[in-house]
């Protein structure tokens, strides 16, 4: 287990890397938002990462788990709409598995814990052409990857990316249940959906952080 | 940094939320008050002790709802998120507080994802933060969208206005936190709306059009963010469009003949006031022809989409009750009624 | 026959004022009522025995003016021409007779040679054929236009709206023709406006926009009738353009430090609400730079260009009859003051 | 001079010629104001002959003078803006000077009329770019051609068109002075005046029927 400084650079780095990838795909998740919801996806996220940036920015002292609570009560404060609420609630609440320091068994439950809050909150099956059906292969994976095939977190990571791209895929030719692009019914198909390629960014990011 | 102006009336899109409340504050400096670092707007005498308060909000975008039903007899608080996004939960709750006077409050949520979880949040945290009893209702008034286990459930749209006077009057009468809940929801299971966009709107952030539409092509059955519709048709005359709405709404509502009704031909932002008096004449027509009296008729912007050309047909059936509600006094930027 | 249908909530071309006018009367039946085979909305209770009239009228395109205005404390009679055109002298004639309450009428003309042409030849007529006494004033509020041997002299736009309330007042406090023409006449001599477009109109006649306007580009110093303004500039931000409008309004008004004003950000009919409070709040802050006082400050559509996008800035220096009147109540279809 | 009957039919010819003309220039005139007023010029026009056509249908015992005046009365009360009172007024006071039938003289005092009706309603000057700079050479060189010349009443009328048609020209490179394009001040020039190309319309048509 590495000590609190690694771990709390660590943390920071993937946010500033997230932050950074958010600021890039601003227009394009806005794109897919305007394509079956309300063109705002793009502008929430960076809104919501921007602010995270700051907030974190002087927190020289916190550890793992306290830097990762304040990004999700930032994105609750900042995000509005269902990204907020949903990315917000999940990384506040994940937190807590992190407070013994990060581990490939701490990630795993991070992982899963963060899968639950985003459908307790949001009530979206697999399947509904959310974010939920990318982080569901994703969450999936990584913990087979690390439990099962007992690989490198790192290793497991990129697994999970593959896993979240396949995801993301999937939500193209589905017709949506949830969220707003539900309301288009059978015109929602042939489109990606905007939160689930968010979900893809991050992790993606994850993935490079832990490449370092 | 933003360089190329986009043709709005606006500085940097970022603080088109931020200088639009400045703006209606110096508007209106006798009858709301902004909360200190918040976009949350308040009546001027917020909290009104021993009276229930009614609170709404939602994304920004929609101008005059919501802080232009600050008033008696309307609305207490309201709580203005990004263009098109949900306020956040914390800035919901810190309007809930702002606003109790001790006889709790009523959120007014309209049924979006994004809206119910962040009210729902922020009433817990009300909640958990003071006494103050929080109660809520969920308007579900769009008719274009099938409520069925493939969505969300029906939209809340323009139906809104109509249960902000209602709630609001019955709390300025005096109604219990109950009552004003019982009234607020008496509205929503009495009204239904359904809404056309002949363009689409274009947001500050985005700076060109949400959806692209034809020349000769309308979207029906949208909601009010720049969503697209639920149905791609060609072009009708005024007539024709009117007659798929209203005719959705009122199989919707299945009014008894000879009930009464009360409506709004509303404006989504870029429609000429005289584009929607076209629409409420066939309208009008309309319920006459299916015996329905019509008790109130509202013509107007209420509830918009930006500079969206559009309208949308509301249908509220009354009882004495809500007649008596809609007919309370009301004092509002946006709404007066003597 | 029109069968290509162009983007608007109309069915033909020819039929918009006379379809907007029903659908007009169906929405306020307690308020309003049609002169038979006229293009005239009157007071519903009008003649009023024993009260000065004030009366008005335009081409259509600019609602809610004219009959937007028409109740107790405002107008008595309002004239729709066809889109952007005056109407004919004969039916302002019939107009001015109708109101006729024995006191004797006030014809709020707007500086437009159409309009003047056709309210003179309507007063002389009306005279003629009845002994009733008619008054004019004419509106130019126009700061845009020089008034000078080289034009038709500056445009009436939306200053009128102030004209109509004051005037209204003053002849429902009992006040006599000339009383009524005085006060008139005090507003447009303190009264002054200026207007940009950031879109063209598009008339439902022609169909398409009435000037091309360059992506980048809008105008300054429009009328409201969709004739282009009188400077083409660069798109600016909001703020820089309510300096460009504010100034050139406060410089031809010319007010003391310490003034009291009354302001009216009105939007072109294409223009979010939440704009013009962004326009409103810059408005405000340079007042306040200026030392002056605002005692009343309105925001919305008061007189439109059909589906325009813009804005115009109007500034009335007031005095405490001024005050008195424009506080006087007032219940109409566009506007309430309680 | 000829018989009533014939005069009637003469004028009745000519209105439905005129109606026909701007029926066919609406969108033309509707253009030109476009480009300098408010582009409503053709619909005006056209709203105000077509009802014309309509009025003067039934009057089949009508003389010239009757007719004449049926046609400003319709145009006063059918057209609105600055056309309606200016072509409407005119028609109307003018029309008195063919109470004793279409002669010569009767119309060179016709013509006289309509443009000090036009004059003294508008008030605008000839070089104000308005009708009044194509009425005006119209009627000069119709009244020299008669008066001085002893043309033909045909004759004269082709001459007459030639100097509308200069008149017309002529509205092109000034600035306005009066009407709505007179708010654009400089940027008027280099536009033809609406009202102008509509009474050169209206005298072409005139030349017209009298070639029949
Ligand atoms: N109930 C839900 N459960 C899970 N994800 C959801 C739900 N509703 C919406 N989402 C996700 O949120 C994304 C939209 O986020 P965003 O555009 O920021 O919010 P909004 O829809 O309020 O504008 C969708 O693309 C979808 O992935
Ligand atoms: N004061 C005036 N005197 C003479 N002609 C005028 C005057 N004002 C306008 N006109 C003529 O009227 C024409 C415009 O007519 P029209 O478009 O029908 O009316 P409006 O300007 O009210 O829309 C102008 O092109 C001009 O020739
Ligand atoms: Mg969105
Ligand atoms: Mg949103
Ligand atoms: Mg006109
Ligand atoms: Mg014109």
């Amino acid at each position: 287990m590495a000590d609190t400084a690694t771990e709390r650079e660590a943390v920071r780095s993937a946010i500033e890397r997230v932050a950074a990838r958010m600021e890039e795909e601003k227009e394009y998740l806005t794109d897919l938002d305007s394509a079956i919801g309300d063109a705002d996806h793009g502008a929430n996220m960076d809104r919501g990462f921007q602010a995270v940036l700051e907030k974190t920015d002087g927190m020289d002292d916190a550890d793992a788990a306290e830097l990762v609570k304040t990004v999700g009560v930032t994105l609750i404060s900042e995000v509005g709409g269902a990204a907020g609420p949903l990315y917000g609630g999940s990384f506040m609440s994940a937190s807590a598995e992190l407070g013994d320091g990060i581990t490939a068994e701490s990630t795993v439950a991070f992982a899963e814990a963060f899968l639950d809050k985003v459908q307790d909150r949001g009530d979206a099956p697999v399947g509904a052409k959310t974010m939920v059906d990318a982080l569901t292969p994703a969450v999936h994976t990584y913990k087979k990857s690390i439990e099962e095939d007992d690989l490198e977190p790192v290793e497991a990571l990129t697994k999970a990316v593959d896993a979240c791209q396949r995801g993301v895929n999937f939500t193209t030719p589905i017709r949506a249940k949830k969220g707003r692009a539900s309301y288009l019914g059978w015109r929602s198909v042939g489109h990606q959906d905007p939160g689930a390629t968010s979900t893809l960014c991050i992790v993606e990011e994850l993935q490079e952080t832990a490449v370092e | 940094m933003v360089t190329r102006h986009m043709k709005k009336l606006i500085n940097e899109p970022s603080a088109v939320v931020d200088e639009m409340l400045d703006g209606m504050v110096a508007a209106h400096p006798d009858e709301v008050r902004r909360l200190e670092d918040s976009n949350v707007l308040v009546r001027r005498d917020a909290p009104v002790e021993g009276k229930v308060a009614v609170v709404s909000g939602g994304g920004s975008g929609h101008e005059p709802t919501h802080a232009g039903y600050l008033g008696p007899g309307m609305l207490d608080g309201a709580a203005a998120g990004e263009v098109f996004t949900s306020p956040t939960a914390d800035e919901v709750s810190e309007m809930v507080q702002a606003c109790d006077g001790g006889e709790g409050v009523l959120m007014v949520i309209k049924n979006y994802e994004g809206d119910v979880m962040n009210f729902e949040t922020a009433g817990e945290l009300a909640e958990m933060e003071s006494d103050v009893d929080v109660a809520k209702v969920v308007v579900n008034d769009d008719v274009a969208v099938e409520d069925s286990l493939y969505t969300s459930g029906r939209r809340g749209v323009c139906g809104t206005i109509f249960v902000h006077k209602v709630a609001g009057a019955m709390a300025d009468e005096g109604g219990d936190l109950d009552d004003v809940q019982r009234v607020a929801q008496k509205v929503i299971d009495n009204v239904a709306t359904m809404g056309t966009a002949l363009t689409s709107c274009i947001t500050p952030e985005k700076g060109e059009p949400t959806f692209d539409l034809g020349e000769d092509e309308i979207e029906l059955g949208i909601g009010i963010h720049g969503e697209p519709g639920v149905e791609r048709v060609e072009m009708m005359s005024a007539d024709e469009i009117t007659e798929r709405l209203t005719e959705n709404v009122l199989d919707d509502l299945d009014p008894d003949e000879g009930a009464e009704v009360a409506t709004i031909v509303n404006g989504m932002g870029g429609t000429p006031l005289s584009e929607l008096y076209i629409v409420n004449r066939k309208l009008q027509s309309m319920l006459d022809d299916r015996g329905l009296e019509t008790w109130d008729a509202w013509v107007g912007d209420y509830m918009t989409s930006l500079d969206m050309q559009g309208c949308s047909v509301t249908v509220l059936v009354l009882d004495d009750e809500l007649k008596e509600l809609l007919a309370h006094p009301v004092e509002t930027p946006a709404l007066t009624v003597t």
